[in-house]
């Protein structure tokens, strides 16, 4: 009975559910074994629904790989004006298991099982024991519906659902004022992408009349909309903001790293492995569209290649442990946007997949190592954990390892396949590819750099470890390891699903999505019998190489010469502190969208302390550098183009902060004046633009 | 014109109602101060008025003449308008229920069915009276007086609501005349299935027309004498016969809904004795009645002090001898029964009214809070669910109904016990 | 048939001219008069479209409950001041520019209508009995939203006690 | 028999004025009154076509709308009192901490 288990797809998202519900009803009675139990096993049961879904698909024909459950109809709204004459709007509530969605069901499913697991001994010893896995399986009931729905509007049911146990679970220890504010900022900053995404919802809804995923397919499919349409490529926009939001890419990425307040399991599925990486998923899940849209494919590229190497330069220099991985999350992503942008949707889920197991042992690993110093997150307060927590130590390195991209692990495959495709992508003009495949590049040896700086730093090396901390070092618990063990296990085997062709394997990953993609598949895969494999295997060693350096670097840095790290960082300390403090954005946008609002005194306060810090940031380090060359030009460089160029910005960010200002003015009335007016303009329209339909509508009666 | 007498038709006959009520309550409100004083001064062993007219019969007359022609005063700083306004309104609420409460069976009020609604609704409206008039007079004693009986109405009122759907789902109608029929259809008033309703009615009865014990807003230890402190001469009389007429109003629902309205007692029940109905007797109360009162008067004739009493006293037994000769005539009796059955319970009502206030002393305000809220309330709700339920026990298991009834009356008396038992209220109660 | 129209017309206009009143008047106290008027001749209104129990549920919740509340709170934030305040806000004339733009949007689309909303055939009885059609449709095809509204209340009265509890 | 339009007039009027006050009184209570000014120009339009349409649902939903006022009222004025307990005030325009 092959249709058995997609009939039973709907018990994927509720085992959580339930288990959800039980915890924040009368999880507070229970002890914590059976929490623990119940908790796990709802979800351990969802992964072998998940895992035999799978099988059930996989042993389909690859045309046949499509089964849609509708379980009810949600939103019966009647008839509404579309682009196409009027269209019914109904919405059901149903799931969509096509390869894709079994997919990442899989990796939700598991990934989310083996971190539930080592909660249970992570979270051992805190209190809200049964809070913590109420929301996890909250979660994980809203990631699932996100993955399997079969619509965009319970996609963002889902949507909103992560974000919202996201903002509990970073405010998990609400007692403490920065996790509650970081929680707060998760939740404003994608309020942000939200809006955009939902903007692009309606227009869905406004120019296909439908919501549904095959529907809207089938429609695209028909040649409704022709190739970069200004709708399909603002709707594509929109919908890429959102997933911006979601997914931490420029400019929306700052809550990420602040989200790391929350408890590291948390930090590992929801900020590495799962949540953040729903706006790949969106897109994939819309390529449809996406390919409709070559601009917005390009902005995609660029953002995604741009986040990669920014996130991975602010990576480079941080201390605290679990930042240094949220910024490596945010440049993992960007290869995923920058992959998608090059029409590889395949190999962006690939990285996705990959990367949700190394990050997720990386954060879990972290977790241990926090774990057995009494949570301390500072590396510079660690090393020589080599031996003390054997266990840890060497998956963390397999993980290292995997994220470096080092042959055979899982990294390896989806990095590489993400670059070739970028740098041999006949869509683009030569030059273009070129310089996004160097910004891979260079972002691959500095995620080797920041990667083993980590593992040297924390693991090798004398131990810094503080001596009250010191004598009770200990290897956490097996229910902790295991799971570490299993992780190591699917970083190392976890690409083998991928191997391109060019090392003889046949890409069955690929393939097996290959129908949810179906024209740049097809075209890829006919680029890759173009090229030959000789430059594929080329651009291989390349990145080996680059990655190689990158650990080179490290070891010279942490292990050889420790006393290089600091004169470098004293030499360059202007773009030290300019990296070290995040290129002051945060400052820089409570300037604008916090602060701005407020009245000149302090816009003016603000914009002076953000240009003082910057002018002298990028200014004197400029000065830095031409010194080499010549002072006379620093200088002329320094006052015209650097000082010229900051001033403008401020310029430019007082002149954008200005509406906003004006019309914040915090007087209730004003906004519902605003609403009045609204509802005026749009009634006023309408009445204008269907007075004949409202005179038939009218006539009906 | 005829259509508009026509349209007017259904108007008409209320306004008419309104208007005949307004001068009979006038009657019964000045009768009912005097009555009340007599009742009050015998509970505590004194005499009461006796100067003016024999017994101080005549007293409300010279009340009445002193209020009308006392000075009307407005405080300088008084919102004028409202102040000058607030009483007419608590009169009309008061008196515009009336339009709808039918006496007897014989009498054409007209049957809306969301009477009891209306009834209760307007009726409620009252309180506006007292809260303007009290804000009106610009002066602290009416405006604490105000703000208590807004809040003690209100609070009591809910109570009073339940109370009444309790009887709604008995007679399962909103039309007063609907209601009545329904207990002649039963043949058993809804005070012996719904005691604990009854109860619930008649203390929140007591504290929406402000009567003790419940008579905090005009408490005059606390506060002079509550909203109306400021009102003299003919505005005061307002609100003093809003005052009474909204105490006949309560009374009459409560005949009404729970005492079987016009209603002659055991209407259906015989005693037959050689072939002769026992009961049919009670058929001649109006006439003992009023032979009793006429020959009381006749006998203190002798004994009176001056000639004018005795020529007054010879007044009133000419009149009541008058009406009990009327009664005699022929068809007359069956007529007046329902009336008289009616206005009989309503005054055996107020009597209770005075009764108790000889009776109890007045609550302190928070207690009278803690009781609305924590007591009756609870009870009244608790008491609507049994009822409920020993309806459908009636309708679907077909129980019997007194039986299944007395149940919850019961299960409502344990939760009031433990109720009280709990609550500082419940005690005070 | 004449006396209907009359009727109508009358409650209609003191609707209005209360309703203005209301919003005019610096004294609250008299706004909530002005407004308790315009409620009434509302009833009225319902009476005429025979909807005898939303009549009476609009005397018994509205005036009776609500405003009572109002007057309440009014008295207990006396506030003189108000009074001699300017009643309106910086851009009272804006607001009413925008809000009679409204106004005239409404009428156009009522007059575009006007033959849709026409004097209705249907027979006087069609709502009949009152309340136990409403109690029916209330119970039956409504339980759910029905349930719900209790529920709004039942959260509504927590809230209003725990903010205005004097803490 | 007067013909609905009439009172989708009426409530139109009725709105419009709500609205008004709404956006320019001062005293917070009397925007809550208008409020209900504009709840009642609702139940209006819902009382009248359920005459037109000769179905007592219309009844039905002004009884929820009335709940729903019934709500607002109790809640908007407790809060009222609470902000007057801090404030002194009950203006609307001395109320804007919305900005921060």
């Amino acid at each position: 009975m092959p249709q058995n288990f997609l009939e039973w797809v709907w018990l994927v998202p509720l085992l959580p559910l339930l288990s959800a519900l039980v915890m924040l009803l009368v999880g507070r009675s229970l002890p914590r074994a059976v929490v623990s139990w119940l908790c796990c096993g709802t979800v351990g049961l969802s992964f072998l629904v998940s895992l035999g879904i799978f099988r059930t698909l996989a042993s389909l024909p690859a045309a046949a790989r499509v089964y849609e459950k509708v379980l009810f109809t949600w939103l019966p709204a009647g008839m509404f004006q579309t682009a196409a004459g009027l269209a019914e709007f109904r919405i059901e509530w149903g799931y969509l298991v096509d390869p894709l969605s079994a997919v990442m069901i899989l990796v939700v499913s598991g990934v989310g099982f083996l971190i539930h697991v080592y909660s249970v001994g992570y979270m051992a010893h805190e209190g809200g024991y049964y809070r913590y896995f109420g929301y996890l399986n909250l979660f994980m009931f809203m990631m699932l519906t996100l993955v399997l729905a079969n619509n965009l509007l319970v996609m963002f049911v889902g949507w909103e659902g992560v974000g919202l146990c996201s903002y509990f679970l970073i405010g998990f220890w609400f007692l403490k004022k920065s996790a509650a504010d970081a929680g707060k900022k998760a939740f404003v900053v994608n309020r942000v992408g939200d809006a955009g995404f939902l903007l692009g919802i309606f227009l869905i809804s406004t120019t296909f009349g439908t919501l549904s995923f095959t529907q809207i397919n089938a429609a695209v499919a028909a040649g409704q909309l022709s190739l970069g349409s200004g709708v399909i490529t603002a709707i594509t926009l929109l919908l890429f903001m959102g997933a911006t939001g979601k997914s931490a890419q420029i400019p929306l990425y700052v809550w990420l790293p602040d989200a790391m307040e929350g408890p590291t399991p948390v930090s590992a599925l929801i900020h590495a492995a799962t949540m953040v990486t729903a706006g790949v998923y969106m897109v994939a899940r819309t390529n449809a569209l996406y390919q409709l849209a070559p601009l917005t494919l390009e902005i995609v590229a660029v953002i995604g290649a741009l986040t990669a190497i920014y996130a991975a330069s602010m990576g480079l220099v941080q201390n605290d442990i679990k930042r240094v991985l949220a910024y490596s999350t945010i440049s993992q992503l960007g290869y995923m946007f920058l992959a998608c942008g090059m029409g590889a949707f395949a190999t962006g889920i690939f990285h996705l997949s990959t990367h949700a197991y190394f990050k997720a042992l990386l954060f879990l690993a972290a977790g241990s190592v926090m774990h057995a110093l009494s949570n301390e997150t500072d590396i510079r307060k660690m090393g020589g954990l080599w031996n003390r927590i054997p266990l840890t130590a060497r998956t963390f390195l397999i993980g290292g390892l995997a994220i470096a991209g080092i042959f055979p692990l899982a990294g390896f495959f989806s990095k590489d396949e993400i670059l070739w495709r970028t740098f041999s992508n006949t869509d683009y003009p030569v030059g273009f590819r070129q310089v996004l495949w160097g910004i891979g590049l260079l972002t691959a040896v500095m995620t080797a750099f920041y990667i083993f700086r980590l593992v040297f730093f924390s693991f090798f090396g004398q131990s810094r470890v503080p001596r009250e901390v010191e004598h009770h070092i200990h290897e956490s618990p097996p229910v902790m390891t295991i799971p570490l063990v299993i992780l190591a296990a699917l970083s190392i085997v976890g690409g083998w699903v991928g191997i391109p062709a060019a090392l003889g394997g046949s890409n069955p990953f690929e393939d097996f999505l290959a129908p949810v993609f179906q024209s740049h598949a097809a075209a890829a895969s006919v680029e890759a019998t173009a090229q030959g494999h000789g430059l594929e295997l080329g651009l291989m060693g390349v990145s080996l190489v680059a990655a190689a350096i990158g650990i080179g670097i490290a070891y010279l840095f942490y292990l050889r010469q420790p006393e290089l790290p600091d004169q470098w960082a004293f030499r360059f300390s202007r773009l030290y502190k300019l990296l070290f403090n995040k290129y002051y954005v945060d400052e820089l946008y409570s300037a604008v969208f916090v602060e701005g609002p407020l009245l000149g005194k302090t816009m003016g306060n603000s914009f002076a302390r953000f240009d003082l810090k910057v002018i002298d940031g990028i200014g004197v380090d400029g000065t830095g550098w031409f010194t080499r060359f010549s002072s006379r030009l620093s200088i002329w460089w320094d006052t015209w183009i650097i000082d010229g160029s900051v001033r403008a910005l401020g310029f430019t960010v007082r002149l954008l902060s200005w509406p906003v200002r004006v019309i914040q003015t915090g007087f209730v009335q004003a906004y519902l004046f605003l609403m009045a007016t609204g509802v005026v303009v749009f009634f006023f329209y309408y009445v204008i633009r269907y007075r004949d339909e409202i005179r038939q509508l009218l006539q009906l009666r | 014109m005829a259509e508009l007498i026509d349209a007017l038709q259904p108007y008409l006959i209320p306004t008419l109602r309104v208007v005949i009520a307004f001068l009979v309550l006038s009657l019964i409100a000045a009768a009912m101060i005097w009555i009340e004083r007599k009742v009050l001064a015998h509970l505590q062993v004194r005499l009461g008025p006796m100067r003016v007219g024999p017994h101080g019969l005549l007293q409300p007359i010279a009340d009445t003449l002193k209020l009308l022609l006392k000075e009307d005063i407005v405080p300088a700083e008084a919102d004028r308008f409202i102040f000058l306004y607030a009483p007419v309104i608590s009169v009309i609420a008061a008196l515009t229920p009336f339009a709808f409460i039918p006496f007897a069976a014989n009498d054409r009020a007209p049957d809306v069915n969301v009477a009891l609604l209306f009834i209760v609704g307007v009726s409620s409206l009252g309180i506006f009276g007292t809260i303007l008039g009290g804000w009106a007079s610009n002066s602290h004693y009416p405006l604490m007086g105000a703000l208590r009986s807004t809040a003690q109405l209100v609070s009591y009122e809910v109570a009073l609501g339940f109370a009444l759907v309790s009887a709604l789902l008995l007679g399962g109608t909103l039309s007063m005349r609907g209601i009545v029929e329904k207990q002649a259809e039963f043949g058993v008033w809804f005070v012996f299935l719904q005691p604990v309703a009854f109860f619930i009615l008649f203390v929140a009865a007591l504290a929406e027309t402000n009567r003790n014990p419940f008579d905090l807003p005009e408490a005059e230890s606390e506060l002079v004498a509550g909203f109306h402190t400021e009102y003299s001469g003919f505005r005061f009389a307002l609100f003093f016969m809003a005052e009474y007429s909204a105490m006949v109003l309560v009374s009459a629902i409560a005949t009404t809904l729970f005492l079987g309205g016009w209603l002659r007692p055991f209407a259906n029940t015989e005693v037959v004795i050689q072939g002769f109905d026992v009961l049919s007797l009670l058929d001649w109360m109006p006439v003992a009645v009023f032979g009793v009162i006429t020959l009381w008067l006749l006998k203190e004739i002798p004994g009176a002090d001056s000639n004018t009493h005795r020529l007054a006293l010879l007044v009133f037994a000419v009149v009541f001898g008058g009406v009990t000769a009327a009664l005699l005539l022929p068809g007359v009796l069956p007529a007046v029964q329902g009336v008289f059955w009616f206005l009989f319970k309503v005054f055996i009502f107020l009597f209770c009214f005075i009764w108790f206030r000889g009776t109890f002393p007045r609550y302190r305000f928070d207690q009278l809070m803690r009781l609305g809220w924590h007591f009756m309330i609870p009870v009244a709700i608790v008491n609507v669910i049994f009822c409920g339920i020993g309806l459908l026990l009636w309708q679907q298991w077909d129980w019997n109904l007194a039986g299944a009834l007395w149940v919850g009356n019961l299960a409502t008396l344990l939760v009031a016990l433990l109720l009280a038992g709990r609550t500082p209220a419940g005690q005070a109660a | 048939m004449m006396f209907y129209q009359v009727t109508f017309y009358v409650l209609a206009a003191i609707a209005v001219v209360s309703a203005l009143l209301v919003i005019t008047r610096r004294n609250p106290v008299h706004s909530a008069i002005f407004l308790i008027v315009t409620l009434l001749s509302v009833a009225g209104l319902y009476l005429q479209l025979q909807a005898e129990f939303l009549a009476a549920v609009q005397i018994i919740l509205y005036i009776g409950g609500v405003m009572v509340l109002f007057l309440f709170v009014i008295l207990l934030v006396n506030l003189e001041v108000t009074v001699r305040q300017e009643p309106f806000n910086r851009m009272w004339w804006i607001a009413g520019v925008a809000a009679l733009v409204l106004l005239a949007e409404l009428a156009i689309t009522y007059y575009l209508g006007r033959q849709a909303f026409a004097t209705p055939v249907v027979s006087a009885a069609a709502l009949q009995p009152n309340t136990e059609l409403i109690g029916r449709t209330l119970y039956q095809t409504y339980m759910l939203p029905f349930e719900m509204a209790s529920l709004l209340l039942l959260v509504a009265m927590v809230g209003a006690v725990i903010m205005a509890r004097r803490r | 028999m007067v013909p609905t339009s009439h009172y989708l007039f009426l409530s139109a009027a009725l709105l419009t004025i709500g609205v008004i006050g709404v956006l320019t009184r001062r005293n917070l209570i009397v925007v809550l009154m208008s409020i209900e000014l504009i709840l009642n120009a609702v139940n209006i339009n819902l009382i009248a076509f359920a005459r037109q349409l000769a179905s007592v649902e219309g009844h039905v939903f002004a009884i929820f709308v009335i709940t729903v006022a019934a709500a607002e009222a109790a809640v908007g004025l407790g809060i009222l009192i609470a902000f007057f307990r801090n404030r002194e005030t009950v203006n609307t325009d001395e109320i804007d901490l919305l900005k921060w």
